[in-house]
């Protein structure tokens, strides 16, 4: 810990556009990455930049996106999810399943329900019984995905008639010619970055990420906005499993699998510490984006679909890097 | 001592089967129960299948993929001495020290549903399941029937590395080459054996090849995903679908007319033929190593001579 | 204003038997500060042992140090002095090998070193003890002493015999209470010190840095620093000594010397000056505790605590708090006091008692209760409780009082900047914008957020826990002024203090606590610092409470 | 402190792991026949030697403050490596795979010391790209040792104990010295407990750090080349989720994410208990599905009672 009075770096002293341009470039290194990368992709591949592609490549990862807005707030929160992965299987094949035997408006109503509670239970037990997130996450990851074979039978489930459903709609549909996967993104990203940013429930998230004590002594019920954020991210996972099961028209009982590391992935390449009380979803969602056009750039550029991993692992590294030469730089400019 | 102690008191966990002498105990170590239907099925029908016979004390255990599992299960398995094992591998080449083992201490090793590699056939009783590489053969042929020999093609397969994938894989292209050089396979990607995934590749193939005239897929599952980002591009009508292990999404689709063809392959006959075999090798009959089930074509034409698959 | 230490030290059978001995040793120590500034040290004759020259340290925006110049001289301790910001610690770092100076030369005995991390200047011999315990309190206090210098044999293996035995040792010249094996996170504050100052033992250094070394402990528990200290001077080490509380300089250094924002304001001989010269050294101007403005008008009681108590940390404590009326609570550090004012604020469950806020019985399941009841409390530990150092200030100032400053769940912003304007110019905090992070401010700017974010809630009862610890003389002034001026416009206020001076200066009135009870009640004008000593340190129980109130 | 508190903490504590361990250790013996035997037990230690052996090194990585998700991976490519290289020389191959894995270990301690972020961003990007070089690598193909005596290895045994335990249990002997008797060992603890403490007292963080991540890719590593040997062979998927394992099993060790305490005694409790829950309940033919849900309730169970046995209730502030 530094002292009460040892000047901190960065406090702007003149230069203050030479500063302004260093800050930004740091802040938003990510995105010139993003940019750089497009750029690359579009030389190696014609198809890269048309607009189906892009469509396609944002709405295949608006399932993930979805999520990722959830799992931003825990970690603003100062937690982790790792849940996420198993509770998209069973919300999905609940949906799918129960599609069939008591309708659409039931099953997306029963889902929603269930898969909040399961979220209010790691809310539970992280919020109120102060349990360690990453392994009280795991641990459920693990009871989840075992939930959903005991409940399924291990069986796959379908929706029978496909045409007929206006189930459809969430994953196949089009609203004024973009996909209704990505409005359901775009519109949550925008909810829940409104909330965060705008909104005093916002700022008690940040408060309880960024130091639990001093939020707790400033009268705020720390307990009850973790809970809260675990409410999010299963909301946001219902949204997900809505999607991923209405473009499926069925489900797998491991269809979630891993998603709970990509969604991480999408986090961190986007720029949010993992560390709590800071972040914003609109990092995430350019996260996410770069990691769904990394695997589409890729694809279309012939590798096989491995090396996107790679790839990701690679720019997570230079990113870090990046970040360190920035603030690197800021020190030896203002030594000289 | 201490053990004699213990398993007189731990009477209520002793089978009461086990002192009937002519009946067989037999483990059985599956590869991921619940990742799809068919292993599901199987292992129910097993169970049922078990029943039946009714001679026969089943330890059923599952590796949920994981092959270090799967050896641990052996081993375990080995241990209680049970009198067979059925082996569904996780991975067709790391399981044979394992099997060896199991041949070592005196128990009869059958392999069910997925080949292992050369070398471990010395150390297995028998092998009981589909032939893959027949499956993707007969795949190869209805594509050419279906597209007339000429046509481009892109493949989605199973699992990267496990057997199944890789052998319906190469029985497709082999015989494709083969039979009809004139439809060219453009690329193949991995669908993980998931619908979802599946779906993915396929809008990723639609968005990066302007004509697709055919689909093959490692089973219908993924067919079925494929066939869904067809339609979503409104494309489908101008693409054939083949699969393999016909499931029931994939059998309406035949039905529909939107999918061409599948083979049809029962995981009930599977679990079946895995105990029958079994059965067969500790009552010493003299038992072929390899022991195919029937898997046949299935398109449109011949599809009322299936029942619909129950998975 | 000197506490008189005389009466405790020598009758505290709560102390340690050995401690004894050491304040018959250096029985002069206990003179000097009984009598105030009579006695004090001359300047010590010699070749300095350390001398800085011209060091200048610039870190981004900002020049922290301009070409100071400082020394020290064998067996001599040399008080540095200044505001919070002014350098103080930025020099020793610098000193100490954790920063290097740009420009400049650091002259060790005679010879030029340029200290590259820390471990290299302390087998120099120069060792600084931190402002902030730097302790590992999964381990004991052996490991701890020898952190980083673990004796080793061959093929990295710790030699735990010797370990043991270098370890006793300095325990012995410490002759503190605990042993080689005890975990440090199970040592008291002050102990932990102790184990701290092992370390500078540990190589035979020939300076050492003490840095704001008595923050954490009370009046009480200070003897023994002083006579580790005047040991240490008797062998020839020389003795940098960090700290605002003058009482001390005064009473330990023989030198003083300056800085002010980064500059070199001079030295002088402690026996030539006066604590008038050295603030005005230090702040530009001199500064005076006004003991006639505290409050004088009372209205009804506000707080009442009846037999409150929490088991095994506190039990049967009462007493009231008016509006308008200031109550000091003395004691020391783990008598308690901090745990009483955590109950009220609903961060505790009592065991027993009640607590009576304006006329109604209050039971707080959490410290959001008793927030929305009107309850404020400015926490001991502004960085951990106090403040989100990552947030700025505005966000920081709003943070208890969320629900004014929005409609229908969303902030309104213009309301925001205008409460962080109001705090920012009553209070005259510094800082160049709202926007700034709370992390990069001074303690006493700090302390004026938590204060502001508090006031902003508009509490009915306003507790202060040790609300100038570790702050500038400035800033202190400006806090206890503030403090005196909200309790004339009304509110009733509780202040936890260590520091006598500030204890007497503010309150009406004064309850005494010890060992987790309060043991008398006084009158804030009329007390006598004996009187207060006697009841913090548990001599005072069978004699009646001087000043009943209430 | 009341006194069943004070059992399970001080200086002579007894780990609550190992009462767990024993408990279900003698639950089992009673439910199932073919539990209690040296075949079974050697087992037991065969099958969570794997685990075991990053747990070891994942015990020390933790308690200096980090964490690695990228063993699992690593445990594959040296799988991988250890197998494919045979055919130029078994020496060779077991080098480079236990190369690799210190290799890999050494580029995370790189960029956490240098860059100073999260070790859970860096080893989660290492995982993914990782397992994406050993499909680069093997080109999604399983490889298969022609060397019987490589699989022989594998299941050999001194006396009635299978090689692979011993190793194990050795490992983990050599581990808790140098864990609790060496200066790398305590260092470990202090950086992990207070770092800036341990920078001031002149301990070279970023030296602990690196050593750390490099000990656990050396285990993950031979953990792969031991799994290897028990397959004569390795496949592209080896070890997937097997970091989230090992971390449980630490975790269960009593070892604290936040660093600065735990042991390796603990964790070999930890991977024990794991090790007899899946062994036993396969033994009881307990459902696969109901074992998922099994583990992890009996995971939140502990650290709930965990969380009640070091809760020091009443000093405790409400938060």
């Amino acid at each position: 810990m530094a002292s009460a009075e040892q000047p901190k770096p960065g406090l702007p002293t003149g230069k203050l556009n030479k500063a302004g341009l260093m800050s930004f470039l740091s802040a938003q290194g990510i995105l010139v990455f993003f940019l750089l990368g497009m750029i690359v992709f579009s030389f190696f591949s014609e198809q890269f930049l048309s607009q189906s592609n892009i469509m396609t490549v944002v709405r295949q990862a608006s399932i993930i996106g979805i999520i990722a807005v959830g799992v931003t707030v825990v970690i603003i929160g100062g937690n982790l999810d790792l849940s996420v992965g198993s509770m998209l299987s069973f919300s999905t094949v609940l949906v799918v399943d129960l599609h069939d035997k008591i309708g659409p408006t039931n099953a997306i109503l029963l889902m929603f329900a269930l898969t909040l509670m399961i979220g209010a239970v790691n809310g539970f037990l992280i919020g109120f019984l102060r349990l360690n997130s990453l392994i009280v996450t795991l641990a459920m990851l693990s009871a989840i995905q075992g939930l959903v074979l005991i409940y399924s039978g291990g069986q796959n489930v379908d929706i029978a008639n496909q045409e007929g459903t206006w189930f459809a709609f969430f994953g196949r549909g089009y609203l004024g010619g973009i996909a209704v996967p990505i409005l359901i993104f775009g519109l949550l990203a925008i909810l829940v970055q409104i909330v965060m940013s705008r909104t005093g429930y916002g700022r008690r998230i940040f408060a309880v990420g960024g130091n639990p004590m001093a939020a707790v002594y400033s009268g705020i019920r720390k307990n009850w906005c973790v809970f809260s954020t675990y409410l999010i991210s299963a909301f946001c996972v219902a949204c997900a499993a809505l999607v991923l099961g209405s473009r499926v028209m069925g489900s797998q009982n491991n269809v979630g699998q891993g998603y709970e590391l990509l969604v991480l992935a999408g986090i961190i390449l986007g720029g949010t510490s993992l560390l709590g009380g800071a972040g914003s979803i609109w990092k995430t969602v350019i996260g996410v984006l770069i990691l769904g056009f990394i695997q589409n750039g890729l694809l279309l550029m012939g590798y096989p679909y491995y090396t996107q991993w790679i790839v990701t692992w690679v720019i997570i590294i230079l990113a870090v890097w990046l970040d360190l030469a920035n603030k690197r730089k800021r020190l030896l400019t203002t030594h000289s | 001592m201490l053990k004699k102690t213990i398993i007189t008191a731990s009477m209520l966990a002793v089978s009461v089967t086990a002192a009937q002498a002519d009946t067989y105990r037999i483990g059985i170590t599956q590869n991921n129960v619940g990742v799809d239907s068919y292993q599901t099925t199987y292992e129910s029908a097993f169970e049922d299948a078990a029943e039946e016979a009714g001679n026969v004390d089943i330890v059923v255990l599952d590796a949920g993929g994981d092959v270090a599992r799967q050896i641990g299960q052996m081993q375990d398995l080995i241990q209680q001495q049970v009198d067979a094992i059925i082996i569904w591998p996780t991975n067709g080449q790391a399981v044979i020290p394992a099997i060896r083992q199991a041949h070592q201490a005196g128990i009869p090793v059958v392999v069910t549903n997925s080949k292992i590699a050369e070398a471990g056939l010395d150390f297995i009783a028998a092998f009981s399941g589909p032939d893959n590489v027949q499956q993707g053969i007969s795949s190869a042929e209805m594509m050419c029937d279906a597209l007339d020999g000429e046509g481009q093609i892109v493949q989605i397969s199973g699992q990267p590395g496990y057997t199944t994938a890789i052998e319906r894989a190469t029985g497709f292209e082999e015989r494709l080459a083969e039979a009809c050089p004139g439809v060219e396979l453009l690329e193949t990607q991995p669908g993980n054996w998931n619908r979802e995934r599946a779906q993915r590749v396929m809008e990723d193939f639609l968005t990066k090849y302007d004509r697709i005239d055919g689909v093959y897929a490692g089973d219908d599952n993924m067919g079925v995903g494929a066939l869904n980002a067809a339609k979503g591009a409104d494309r489908a009508d101008e693409i054939i679908f083949i699969g393999a292990t016909n499931f029931a999404v994939g059998y309406d689709a035949i039905e529909r007319g939107e999918y061409y063809g599948s083979i049809y392959q029962s995981p009930v006959d599977d679990a079946e033929a895995a105990l029958q075999t079994a059965l067969d090798v500790l009552a010493g009959e003299d038992v072929p190593k390899m022991n195919f089930f029937e898997t046949p074509k299935i398109t449109a034409e011949n599809l009322g001579e299936f029942d619909r698959p129950v998975f | 204003m000197n506490p008189s230490q005389e009466n405790h030290s020598q009758d505290s059978h709560s102390q340690d038997s050995h401690s004894q001995d050491s304040h018959s040793q250096d029985s002069h120590s206990q003179d000097n500060l009984a009598h105030g500034g009579a006695q004090k040290r001359q300047p010590i004759d010699a070749q300095p042992v350390l001398q800085l020259k011209g060091i200048t340290k610039r870190f981004p925006g900002v020049v922290a140090l301009n070409n100071v110049d400082f020394d020290v001289r064998p067996g001599e301790v040399h008080a540095l002095l200044g505001e919070n910001g002014a350098g103080k610690s930025t020099l020793m770092k610098v000193l100490a090998g954790k920063h290097q100076a740009n420009e400049g030369k650091i002259i060790l005995g005679g010879e030029e070193m340029a200290f590259e991390n820390p471990k290299h200047a302390k087998r120099a011999g120069v060792v600084l003890i931190h402002q902030e315990q730097s302790l590992v309190s999964e381990m004991t206090v052996a490991e701890n002493i020898f952190l980083g210098s673990l004796p080793k044999k061959p093929g990295n293996r710790v030699d735990w015999r010797k370990l043991r035995e270098d370890t006793e040792k300095i325990l012995a010249t410490l002759k503190c209470g605990f042993q080689h094996d005890d975990l440090v996170g199970s040592l008291s504050i002050a102990k932990k010190q102790m184990v701290e100052i092992g370390r500078a033992l540990v190589f035979t250094p020939r300076v050492v840095v003490f840095d704001e070394p008595t923050a954490s402990l009370t009046d009480h528990e200070k003897p023994v620093l002083y006579d580790v200290i005047d040991s240490l001077c008797q062998q020839g080490v020389g003795i940098v000594y960090i700290s605002h509380r003058m009482d001390e300089i005064f009473h330990l250094s023989h030198r003083i010397s300056v800085l002010r924002d980064g500059e070199y304001t001079g030295t002088v001989n402690t026996a030539d000056t006066n604590e008038d010269e050295v603030t005005r050294m230090m702040i530009g101007r001199s500064l005076e505790l006004d003991h006639a403005s505290k409050p004088g008008e009372f209205g009804e009681t506000m707080l009442e605590v009846r037999n409150l108590s929490v088991k095994r940390v506190f039990e049967d404590v009462s007493f009231n708090v008016r509006k308008g009326e200031i109550v000091g609570m003395y004691g020391l550090v783990g008598a308690g006091r901090s745990e009483v004012a955590e109950t009220i604020f609903g961060l505790r469950t009592p065991s027993a008692g009640e607590v009576v806020l304006d006329g109604e019985v209050v039971q707080f399941r959490s410290a959001h209760d008793a927030v929305v009841s009107g309850v404020a409390l400015v926490p001991e530990d502004r960085k951990d409780q106090g403040l989100i150092l990552g947030m700025n200030c505005r966000d920081n100032m709003t943070l208890a009082s969320l629900s004014g400053v929005s409609s229908m769940g969303f902030m309104k912003s213009g309301e925001e900047r205008a409460v962080y304007d109001k705090y920012h110019q009553a209070m005259k905090i510094k800082t160049p914008s709202w926007r700034q992070k709370v992390g990069n401010l001074s303690g006493g700017n700090q302390q004026k957020i938590v204060i502001g974010k508090w006031l902003n809630t508009h509490p009915k009862l306003l507790i202060l826990d040790e609300p100038t610890r570790g702050i500038d003389v400035g800033s202190k002034s400006e806090i206890h002024t503030l403090v005196k001026d909200l309790a004339k416009s009304g509110y009733a206020v509780l202040v936890i203090s260590s520091e006598m001076p500030e204890v007497l200066g503010l309150s009406n009135r004064i309850i005494a606590m010890y060992d987790g009870r309060v043991t008398a009640e006084f009158d804030g004008d009329s007390v006598s610092e004996d009187e207060l000593v006697q009841a913090i340190t548990g001599m005072a129980g069978s004699s009646p409470p001087k000043a009943q109130a209430g | 402190m009341t006194s069943l508190k004070g059992f399970f903490r001080g200086k002579t504590s007894i780990q609550p792991i190992w009462i767990f361990v024993i408990a279900i250790f003698i639950f089992f013996s009673f439910m199932s026949e073919y539990f209690l035997s040296l075949g079974n037990i050697t087992n037991i230690l065969v099958q969570t030697s794997t685990i075991g052996l990053i747990a070891l090194g994942m015990t020390l990585v933790m308690i200096n403050g980090n964490i690695d998700l990228s063993v699992g991976a690593t445990l594959g490519l040296a799988a991988s490596l250890a197998v494919g290289l045979q055919e130029i020389s078994m020496t060779l191959a077991i080098l480079a795979a236990l190369g690799s894995g210190m290799l890999l270990g050494a580029i995370n301690g790189l960029i956490v010391w240098k860059t100073g972020v999260n070790a859970f961003i860096v080893t989660l990007g290492a995982m993914l790209g990782v397992r994406g070089l050993i499909f680069l690598y093997t080109g999604e193909e399983s490889f298969y040792s022609m060397n019987f005596a490589f699989s022989d290895f594998g299941a050999s045994t001194i006396g009635p104990i299978p090689v692979l335990a011993i190793i194990f249990l050795l490992c983990t002997l050599v581990m808790h010295l140098v864990l609790t008797r060496t200066g790398h060992g305590r260092n470990t603890f202090a950086v992990g407990g207070n770092p800036e403490a341990s920078i001031d007292a002149g301990i070279r963080l970023g030296r602990h750090m690196m050593i750390n991540f490099i000990i656990v890719g050396f285990f993950a590593a031979l953990a792969g080349v031991l799994l290897a040997s028990q397959m004569g062979a390795a496949t592209p998927n080896l070890g997937r989720d097997y970091e989230l394992w090992t971390i449980t099993a630490v975790v269960l060790g009593g070892t604290k994410l936040t660093g600065g305490f735990g042991s390796i005694t603990g964790t070999l409790g930890g991977v024990l208990a794991i090790g007899i829950l899946r062994n036993g309940m396969n033994l009881m033919q307990v459902p696969a599905f109901y074992v998922l849900v099994i583990l992890g309730a009996i995971l939140i169970s502990v650290l709930i009672i965990d969380k009640k046995l070091n809760a020091p209730s009443t000093k405790e502030v409400r938060i």
